[in-house]
């Protein structure tokens, strides 16, 4: 099929469950939630390489957070419960604890929790003061500033990595901007979020490499510089492509994403739309391009 | 005339072991059945099938008088969801760990006890012990008169004055209406008043001339000297605190053949101290007592839940208070003796009550001789009496003891020898150590048994599934041959006796006697003792 | 003919001096000796003549006034017995009796003057000891907000500052004016009314060495309390006697239960006490008995045919105050002339039962008056020292009246009898 | 929703004990049965149906009506359901109760929330002294729940507490928040004098006036806007307590103390200049 002459390839994204998370950060104004949400999820790109994966899901007005100030809802995912418990005091202590005027909340009611804030409370030495709220408790963490508060537990549930539309351009420059209009139109939809940098992935990968130290390395079959190399999947006329990979909570938003993702990539200069995957091998959830719109 | 006919009868000191017998009942006394001269007159309770013993000889209870009170008054929330309404036979009362006088009296009978010694009775509030056991229905009481620490006494013994110290003893159980001889931390409590923390046994006793080791030679030759029925009952020094198991033995062995009660063993039982954490030192202070037949012990056994711990032992509640940082009562008694009370959970996940547990059921399981071995809490302060069902069952049935020490920290199980002790007691070995051995001990020669002439004190069990259910609630209860307890039920009030000594003393000590007070007590020499008011049912045991 | 009587006790106040020398000319007290003046007048101005016991203000006998007392509470389904600090514990064990059988609220005069010590030693405990361990230990005497001089005059001779060793101890005043006692301290620490908890708290933390920044407390600069302070830590042995300008100021109970805090604290460096400076002569045994029966010390409601503590509920102020009650029987007390008129109005319109040796206030409003012997005039029984130590007090004179005891006993068969037919049920 | 209807009979001024008046013990009883239920008038049992008028279907949510000043212990230990008071009521007003909700229209008597566990206590008049506190030798008063005051609270409020929320929308008594454990406090009338005496750790905020100064044990630390604040303050404005944009943007003077017990606790004074 063709969506405004750009070709959607007869083929899947290739997602898999892992455990998410959804933090709110409040801050005095928007730039410092923004600041510590680059600091907390800014080095979360792949869960290969950062043990776990994040991006901003959306701006918050000052009336949808709990202390009334504007802030930042991330999203965070891990492959495993434990690895979420070792994740995210880690990265609110560094990341959040550490900017100026932030608070730390919950934005997912579950029924199962890992600790952060009760984690984090050590470091008020002492004396940290714990206060239970409408059934939820925060943490008061004196530190120079003032004071520093975070939720004590925060909601995990099962959700979806690995969504993603691959964009093979004529030249960069369409590649760049198909791809820059994708993340603006997923940035809309609610429970996702992109976890690469700018939401855009250039360096996408395969599974296993020749080196045995390597898990995973360069997707060839997608590198422009490789095509007679390789066993290549670019077709005539493609010299770009990037990337767009979606985390979400649910496989819906995933799709949601996906689907007006690949509607705003698909400008002049768009040769075709596809998806990432591993021959159905290591994902449990597959995601058909085409199903998108049926 | 009452006759219980057809059990199963226990009763160790005459040698009958569970067979199948009638009893016989006139005058308050227990008689033999051709002395009853008209058996078709009277009641008859059909024990077929039930078991049938002596009424229940407590040897060591805290149950009247100023501190018990005090604990009552300072811990509304112990009495607050225990309570018991009166029902134009019982008066109303309650009270967890410290019941009122009624519910005292009514709990005891219920379970099938009729005689409790109330183990601490400051003579100069002796008057306030009296008034408040006779309150207590129903119970055979006595009260043993605090010495180990009275200043005319530790001045007698400073000045080598033996037979004056003897007059003095015999003179103030008499004042106090007391049954035997007290002693409590001996010397240690009048150091603490002077500012002393602890003291072992053979430190100073400051001011004075003495060492505990003195006192408590003393006081055992005096108990002896004086044929007292049951000699002296002593918490020793150091009691409650890790490591006191060497002070405990070094007393045993200093004691060298004098009759002697150990009172709640296992507070005195304790290994570890300094750097080392506390650990159980049961074994050794068993194989001490074992070795020493002049010796008798109650264990005040730990149970656990909320309690109320009080002693005449001061520093020790002192001690407990910074510990625990719980409310805290104390009251010295000029002259003679202190007092605390703090009230304590004995925490079944805390270590400590843990291992407390543990080392008193390690110490039943290790004396050897029921005769010599007795069971108390201690009430209350290891726990209320009324877990004594309880505390059966776990002596009686090992798979309950070793599930209940299952759950209890490993760090406690790995610091006693609980685990390794396969004993079980007998029935008959649980009539020896709550009745005929206390008896014994107490010098009690009508009680604890039911030969003919014995007091009619009995109680009539039903086999239960478990042991703790059948000591619960006792079928039957005879009192000084009146039927008061059915089915677990008070139905009939009676007063219970007070229990004295009148062991006599020489008038020679009057004079010194009336300078002392003078000078030192705020109360007058002539106001001082116990009048006769106060014991309107007085029985006195005479002394050998 | 005059007969004397030695080693009299005087149940007058909490004191029990029990050393009084008494002269008997007949029926009436001639001689007090050594008695204080509050003593003497208790001794010499007592009538024991026989009275008839009167309802609805007519002459009646005995019996007909047990009988219509004993009508009026079983009727009653609210009943107040109240008083009980200057009678013996013997009738106190059946004015708690009564109270059990008839399921009434029973309250003593101590939930108006130390009740508050009581919630205090129930929130904190109370490390405290008995008069002789003070007269011969101890060399810091602090008397807070109370003044022994007027209401305990032989408090300092016979237990507090005896003259023997007057010079080796410390005496120290805190109250909000000069009064008898003050005068004859070593240390008079003058302070605001009601400031006595935030002294008591700065004490405490001058006792631990923690910094204050105040300049000033109760009025007092602050040099003075880290005297105070100073002196309490290096004594041999302190005690404080708490009055009732602590006990009825501002705070109460939360005062009381700061000085015991305090005195507990005292105990890690050196030995101290604390004594409420009881004052009705056996107020300290209504507090026994009621709690050795009750498991509470005052303010008792037996509704529901069990013991329930109440104060501030159940106490004889707030269920007169509330109108919680429909009939009241009054023991040795006169809660018409101490009580609040606020509550005191309420018995003005409820039938009221007065058991008294002595005519009254409320004597002269009761329904039935039943006119008994005095304890320690005319009847023996027991009183508890403030201290808690317990004294049998010795007639001086043969009675023409029943005890209160005896009456309560009659009183209590009647309302068994009374009420046999018609138990609560539920 | 239907509820049952209790209707005072006629002006009761001696004592009753109407511990029994809760949703658990009435869900499910059929009117008749809710008129059987026992009630301690004075020191005598009596059918409920005796003092109250009994109408409504049995529902568990409860309507009382009349004057009950002098009713004790109503919804005593409830764990569900509603109880919805029109008129005055008695001391120990939802005592221990652990969940579900109690509104009262008007005044309330002493130990109203007293060892309160759980569960909302609304008050749109005033509550009497010991309001969310402890009886008398417990080491802990209220352990969870809200309590709720549009009106004054008179002496000792929250004292003991361990947990929970209380909001008193005028002033209080002296001893507010004495020997707390933990737990809030907010007052936005005048607040007591000694609060927070003896306190160990908990949050004592004033939004209004201070009666007096705080205690010598308590020690100035900063000024500053506490972030959680802005959690309890939109809690409590949801719930109408009268917050003002001024308490919402405000800084606040945090005094810590009492040093003599521990020395954690927190009084907050919102700081007008």
């Amino acid at each position: 099929m063709q969506i405004g002459g750009v070709e959607i390839e007869d083929t899947y994204a290739e997602a898999f469950h892992m455990w998410a998370a959804r933090l709110v950060i409040t801050a005095v104004n928007g730039q410092w939630a923004q600041t510590a949400a680059h600091a907390t999820i800014g080095f979360a790109t792949s869960i290969i390489g950062c043990g776990c994966e994040g991006g901003i899901e959306r701006e918050l007005a000052s009336t949808e957070t709990p202390d009334g100030r504007t802030g930042v809802s991330l999203l965070l995912m891990t492959r495993s419960r434990e690895d979420m418990e070792k994740q995210l005091p880690l990265r609110v202590g560094q990341g959040v604890m550490t900017c100026a005027t932030t608070a730390c909340f919950n934005g997912l009611d579950s029924t199962e929790t890992v600790s952060v804030g009760g984690n984090l409370r050590f470091f008020g030495d002492g004396f940290q003061i714990s206060k239970l709220l409408d059934g939820r408790r925060f943490w008061r963490i004196p530190v120079m500033e003032g004071e520093f508060l975070v939720e004590d537990r925060f909601g995990i549930q099962r959700a979806v990595a690995g969504g993603n539309l691959l964009i093979l351009g004529q030249t960069p420059e369409a590649a760049l901007a198909a791809a820059e209009a994708a993340v603006s139109a997923i940035r809309k939809v609610n429970d996702v979020a992109l976890p690469f940098p700018g939401g855009v992935a250039r360096s996408g990968s395969k599974v296993g490499s020749r080196y045995k130290f390597l898990r995973a390395s360069t997707n060839d079959a997608y590198c422009p510089t490789l095509r007679p190399l390789v066993k290549s999947a670019l077709p005539e006329g493609v010299n770009c492509v990037l990337e767009i990979v979606i985390i979400g909570l649910t496989e819906m938003a995933i799709r949601s994403a996906m689907r007006v993702g690949a509607e705003a990539a698909c400008r002049p200069g768009i040769v075709r739309i596809s998806a990432g995957n591993y021959g159905g091998r290591l994902g449990k959830v597959l995601i058909g391009l085409q199903e998108l719109w049926a | 005339m009452l006759g219980i006919l057809n059990g199963r009868v226990y009763d160790p000191a005459n040698g009958v072991d569970g067979q199948v017998q009638d009893i016989w009942v006139q005058d308050g006394r227990i008689v033999a059945a051709d002395q009853v001269p008209n058996r078709e007159a009277a009641e008859i309770f059909d024990a077929a099938g039930l078991v049938v013993m002596p009424g229940g000889v407590d040897i060591h209870s805290h149950i009247a008088g100023s501190k018990v009170n005090a604990g009552r008054r300072m811990c509304p929330e112990d009495h607050r969801a225990d309570t018991g309404a009166q029902n134009g036979v019982t008066r109303s009362g309650g009270g967890h760990s410290v019941p009122t006088t009624f519910a005292t009296g009514y709990h005891y009978l219920e379970m099938g006890y009729t005689t409790v010694m109330e183990a601490a009775m400051p003579p100069l509030l002796a008057r306030h012990t009296h008034e408040e056991m006779n309150d207590v229905p129903l119970l055979d009481k006595g009260a043993y008169t605090l010495m180990g620490n009275n200043r005319f006494l530790l001045g007698c013994l400073g000045h080598r004055q033996k037979a004056k110290a003897r007059d003095f003893a015999a003179w103030l159980l008499e004042a106090s209406r007391g049954y035997a001889i007290k002693i409590v931390n001996p010397g240690g409590v009048e150091n603490w008043k002077a500012g002393k923390r602890e003291t072992d046994l053979d430190d100073p006793v400051l001011g004075w001339d003495a060492t505990p080791r003195e006192i408590i030679l003393a006081l055992a030759d005096i108990s002896t000297e004086l044929g007292l029925p049951h000699g002296p009952h002593l918490h020793v020094n150091r009691l409650g605190q890790a490591g006191n198991a060497s002070t405990t033995i070094r007393t045993i062995e200093a004691l060298d053949g004098r009759r002697t009660h150990l009172a709640h063993l296992q507070f005195a039982s304790y290994g570890g101290g300094g750097r080392h954490p506390l650990r159980s030192a049961a074994a050794e202070v068993a194989a001490a007592v074992n070795a020493n037949h002049n010796v008798t012990a109650d264990i005040g056994q730990v149970v656990f839940g909320p309690t109320t711990t009080m002693t005449a032992d001061g520093p020790l509640e002192h001690t407990l208070h910074q510990l625990s940082g719980s409310k805290w009562l104390n009251n010295d008694v000029e002259e003679e003796t202190g007092g605390g009370v703090v009230p304590m959970n004995h925490a079944r996940r805390n270590t400590v009550s843990a291992l407390q547990w543990c080392i008193g059921m390690e110490l039943f399981l290790s004396l050897e001789d029921p005769w010599r071995t007795f069971l108390t809490t201690d009430h209350p302060n290891g726990g209320p009496f009324t877990a004594y069902p309880e505390i059966i069952h776990c002596l009686m049935d090992r798979e309950f003891r070793s599930q209940m020490l299952s759950s209890l920290p490993d760090k406690a199980q790995s610091r006693c020898g609980l685990a390794g002790l396969q004993r079980e007691y007998s029935l008959q070995e649980i009539v020896i150590i709550t009745r005929a051995g206390t008896a014994r001990a107490l010098g009690l020669a009508n009680k604890g048994h039911l030969g003919v002439g014995a007091d009619a004190d009995i109680a009539v069990y039903a086999p239960q599934l478990n042991w703790s259910m059948m000591f619960r609630r006792a079928r039957l209860v005879v009192k000084g041959g009146r039927v008061v307890v059915r089915d677990g039920q008070v139905v009939a009030v009676c007063p219970g006796h007070t229990l004295c000594v009148t062991p006599g003393w020489d008038e020679g000590i009057l004079p010194s006697l009336r300078e002392h007070f003078e000078q030192h007590y705020t109360v007058g020499f002539d106001n001082y003792a116990v009048q006769d008011d106060y014991v309107p049912y007085c029985e006195v045991i005479r002394c050998k | 003919m005059t007969r004397t009587v030695e080693h009299v006790v005087c149940p007058t106040c909490g004191c029990l001096c029990d050393d009084l020398v008494v002269e008997v000319d007949g029926t009436r007290v001639t001689q007090a000796r050594r008695a204080c003046p509050n003593g003497r007048t208790f001794f010499k101005s007592y009538d024991p003549t026989p009275r008839l016991p009167r309802v609805h203000g007519r002459e009646v006998e005995w019996n007909e006034a047990i009988a219509e007392a004993a009508r009026m509470l079983t009727q009653a389904r609210s009943p107040l017995i109240y008083g009980l600090s200057s009678t013996a514990t013997e009738a106190q064990r059946c004015a708690v009796e009564l109270a059990d059988r008839l399921g009434a609220i029973l309250d003593t005069t101590s939930s108006l003057c130390h009740g508050p010590a009581v919630l205090a030693m129930q929130s904190v405990g109370l490390p405290g000891c008995t008069l002789g361990e003070i007269r011969s230990n101890a060399d810091l005497v602090i008397f807070w907000g109370c003044n022994p001089a007027v209401s305990h005059p032989r408090h300092f001779a016979r237990y507090s500052l005896p003259p023997a060793n007057r010079r080796s101890r410390v005496a120290v005043v805190v109250d909000v004016r000069p009064t008898a006692t003050s005068d004859i301290a070593d240390l008079f620490l003058q302070v605001e009314p009601g400031s006595d908890l935030e002294i008591l708290t700065a004490l405490r933390a001058l006792v631990h060495a923690r910094p204050l920044s105040a300049r000033a407390i109760g009025g007092v600069p602050l040099a003075n309390w880290e005297d105070l302070a100073g002196r309490m830590k290096s004594c041999r042995m302190g005690v404080v006697f708490a009055g009732v300008g602590l006990t009825m100021s501002q705070g109460r109970d939360l005062n009381l239960g700061e000085l015991f805090s305090l005195v507990a604290e005292l105990n890690d460096c050196t030995r101290f006490a604390a004594m409420p400076m009881r004052g009705h002569g056996n107020v300290a045994g209504a507090d026994q008995v009621l709690t050795w029966q009750s498991g509470y010390p005052f303010a008792v409601n037996y509704g529901r045919g069990f013991p329930r503590y109440g104060p501030g509920e159940f106490s004889a102020v707030d269920v007169l105050a509330h109108g919680e009650a429909d009939a009241a029987l009054i023991i040795a007390s006169d809660p018409l002339a101490h009580l609040p008129s606020s509550s005191a109005v309420h018995l003005r319109e409820i039938p009221v039962v007065a058991i008294d040796p002595r005519e009254s206030l409320t004597t002269r409003i009761a329904q039935v008056v039943l006119p008994t012997a005095c304890y320690g005039l005319d009847a023996a029984g027991t009183y508890y020292r403030m201290d808690g130590v317990p004294i049998r007090l010795r007639p001086v004179i043969s009675s023409a009246r029943p005890t209160d005891e005896q009456a309560l006993q009659q009183l209590l068969d009647s309302v068994v009898r009374v009420s046999a037919g018609a138990v609560p049920t539920c | 929703m239907s509820a049952t209807v209790l209707q005072a009979r006629a002006n009761l001024t001696l004592p009753v004990e109407a511990d029994s008046i809760t949703p658990d013990r009435i869900d499910g009883l059929q009117q008749v049965a809710v008129g059987n239920l026992p009630i301690l008038y004075g020191r005598e049992w009596a059918p409920l149906g005796d003092l109250f008028a009994v109408s409504g279907d049995g529902r568990a949510d409860l309507v009382l009506e009349g004057d009950l000043t002098h009713v004790k212990r109503i919804g005593q230990g409830m764990t569900r359901g509603t109880i919805a008071i029109h008129g005055n009521a008695g001391l120990h007003l939802g005592s221990q109760m652990r969940g579900g909700e109690i509104t009262v229209d008007s005044n309330v008597g002493g130990w109203a929330g007293a060892h309160m566990a759980g569960g909302r206590l609304r008050i749109y008049g005033d509550a009497g002294p010991m309001l969310g506190s402890a009886y008398p030798g417990e080491r802990r008063g209220m352990t969870g729940g809200v309590i709720l005051v549009e009106g004054s609270a008179a002496a000792r409020v929250g004292e003991r507490m361990r947990r929970g929320l209380i909001a008193v929308g005028g002033s209080t008594g002296d001893f507010p928040g004495a020997r707390m454990i933990a737990g809030s406090l907010f007052v936005f009338g005048q607040l007591g004098p000694r609060a927070g005496a003896g306190m160990k750790r908990g949050s004592i905020v004033s939004l209004g006036s201070l009666a007096s100064g705080v205690l010598p044990t308590f020690q100035y630390s900063c000024r500053f806007a506490p972030g959680f604040l802005q959690l309890y303050l939109r809690y409590l404005l949801r719930w109408g307590m009268p917050v003002t944009p001024a308490h919402l943007q405000g800084q606040y003077q945090r005094y810590t103390g009492d040093i003599n017990t521990l020395g954690k606790g927190e009084i907050l004074i919102y700081d007008q200049h």
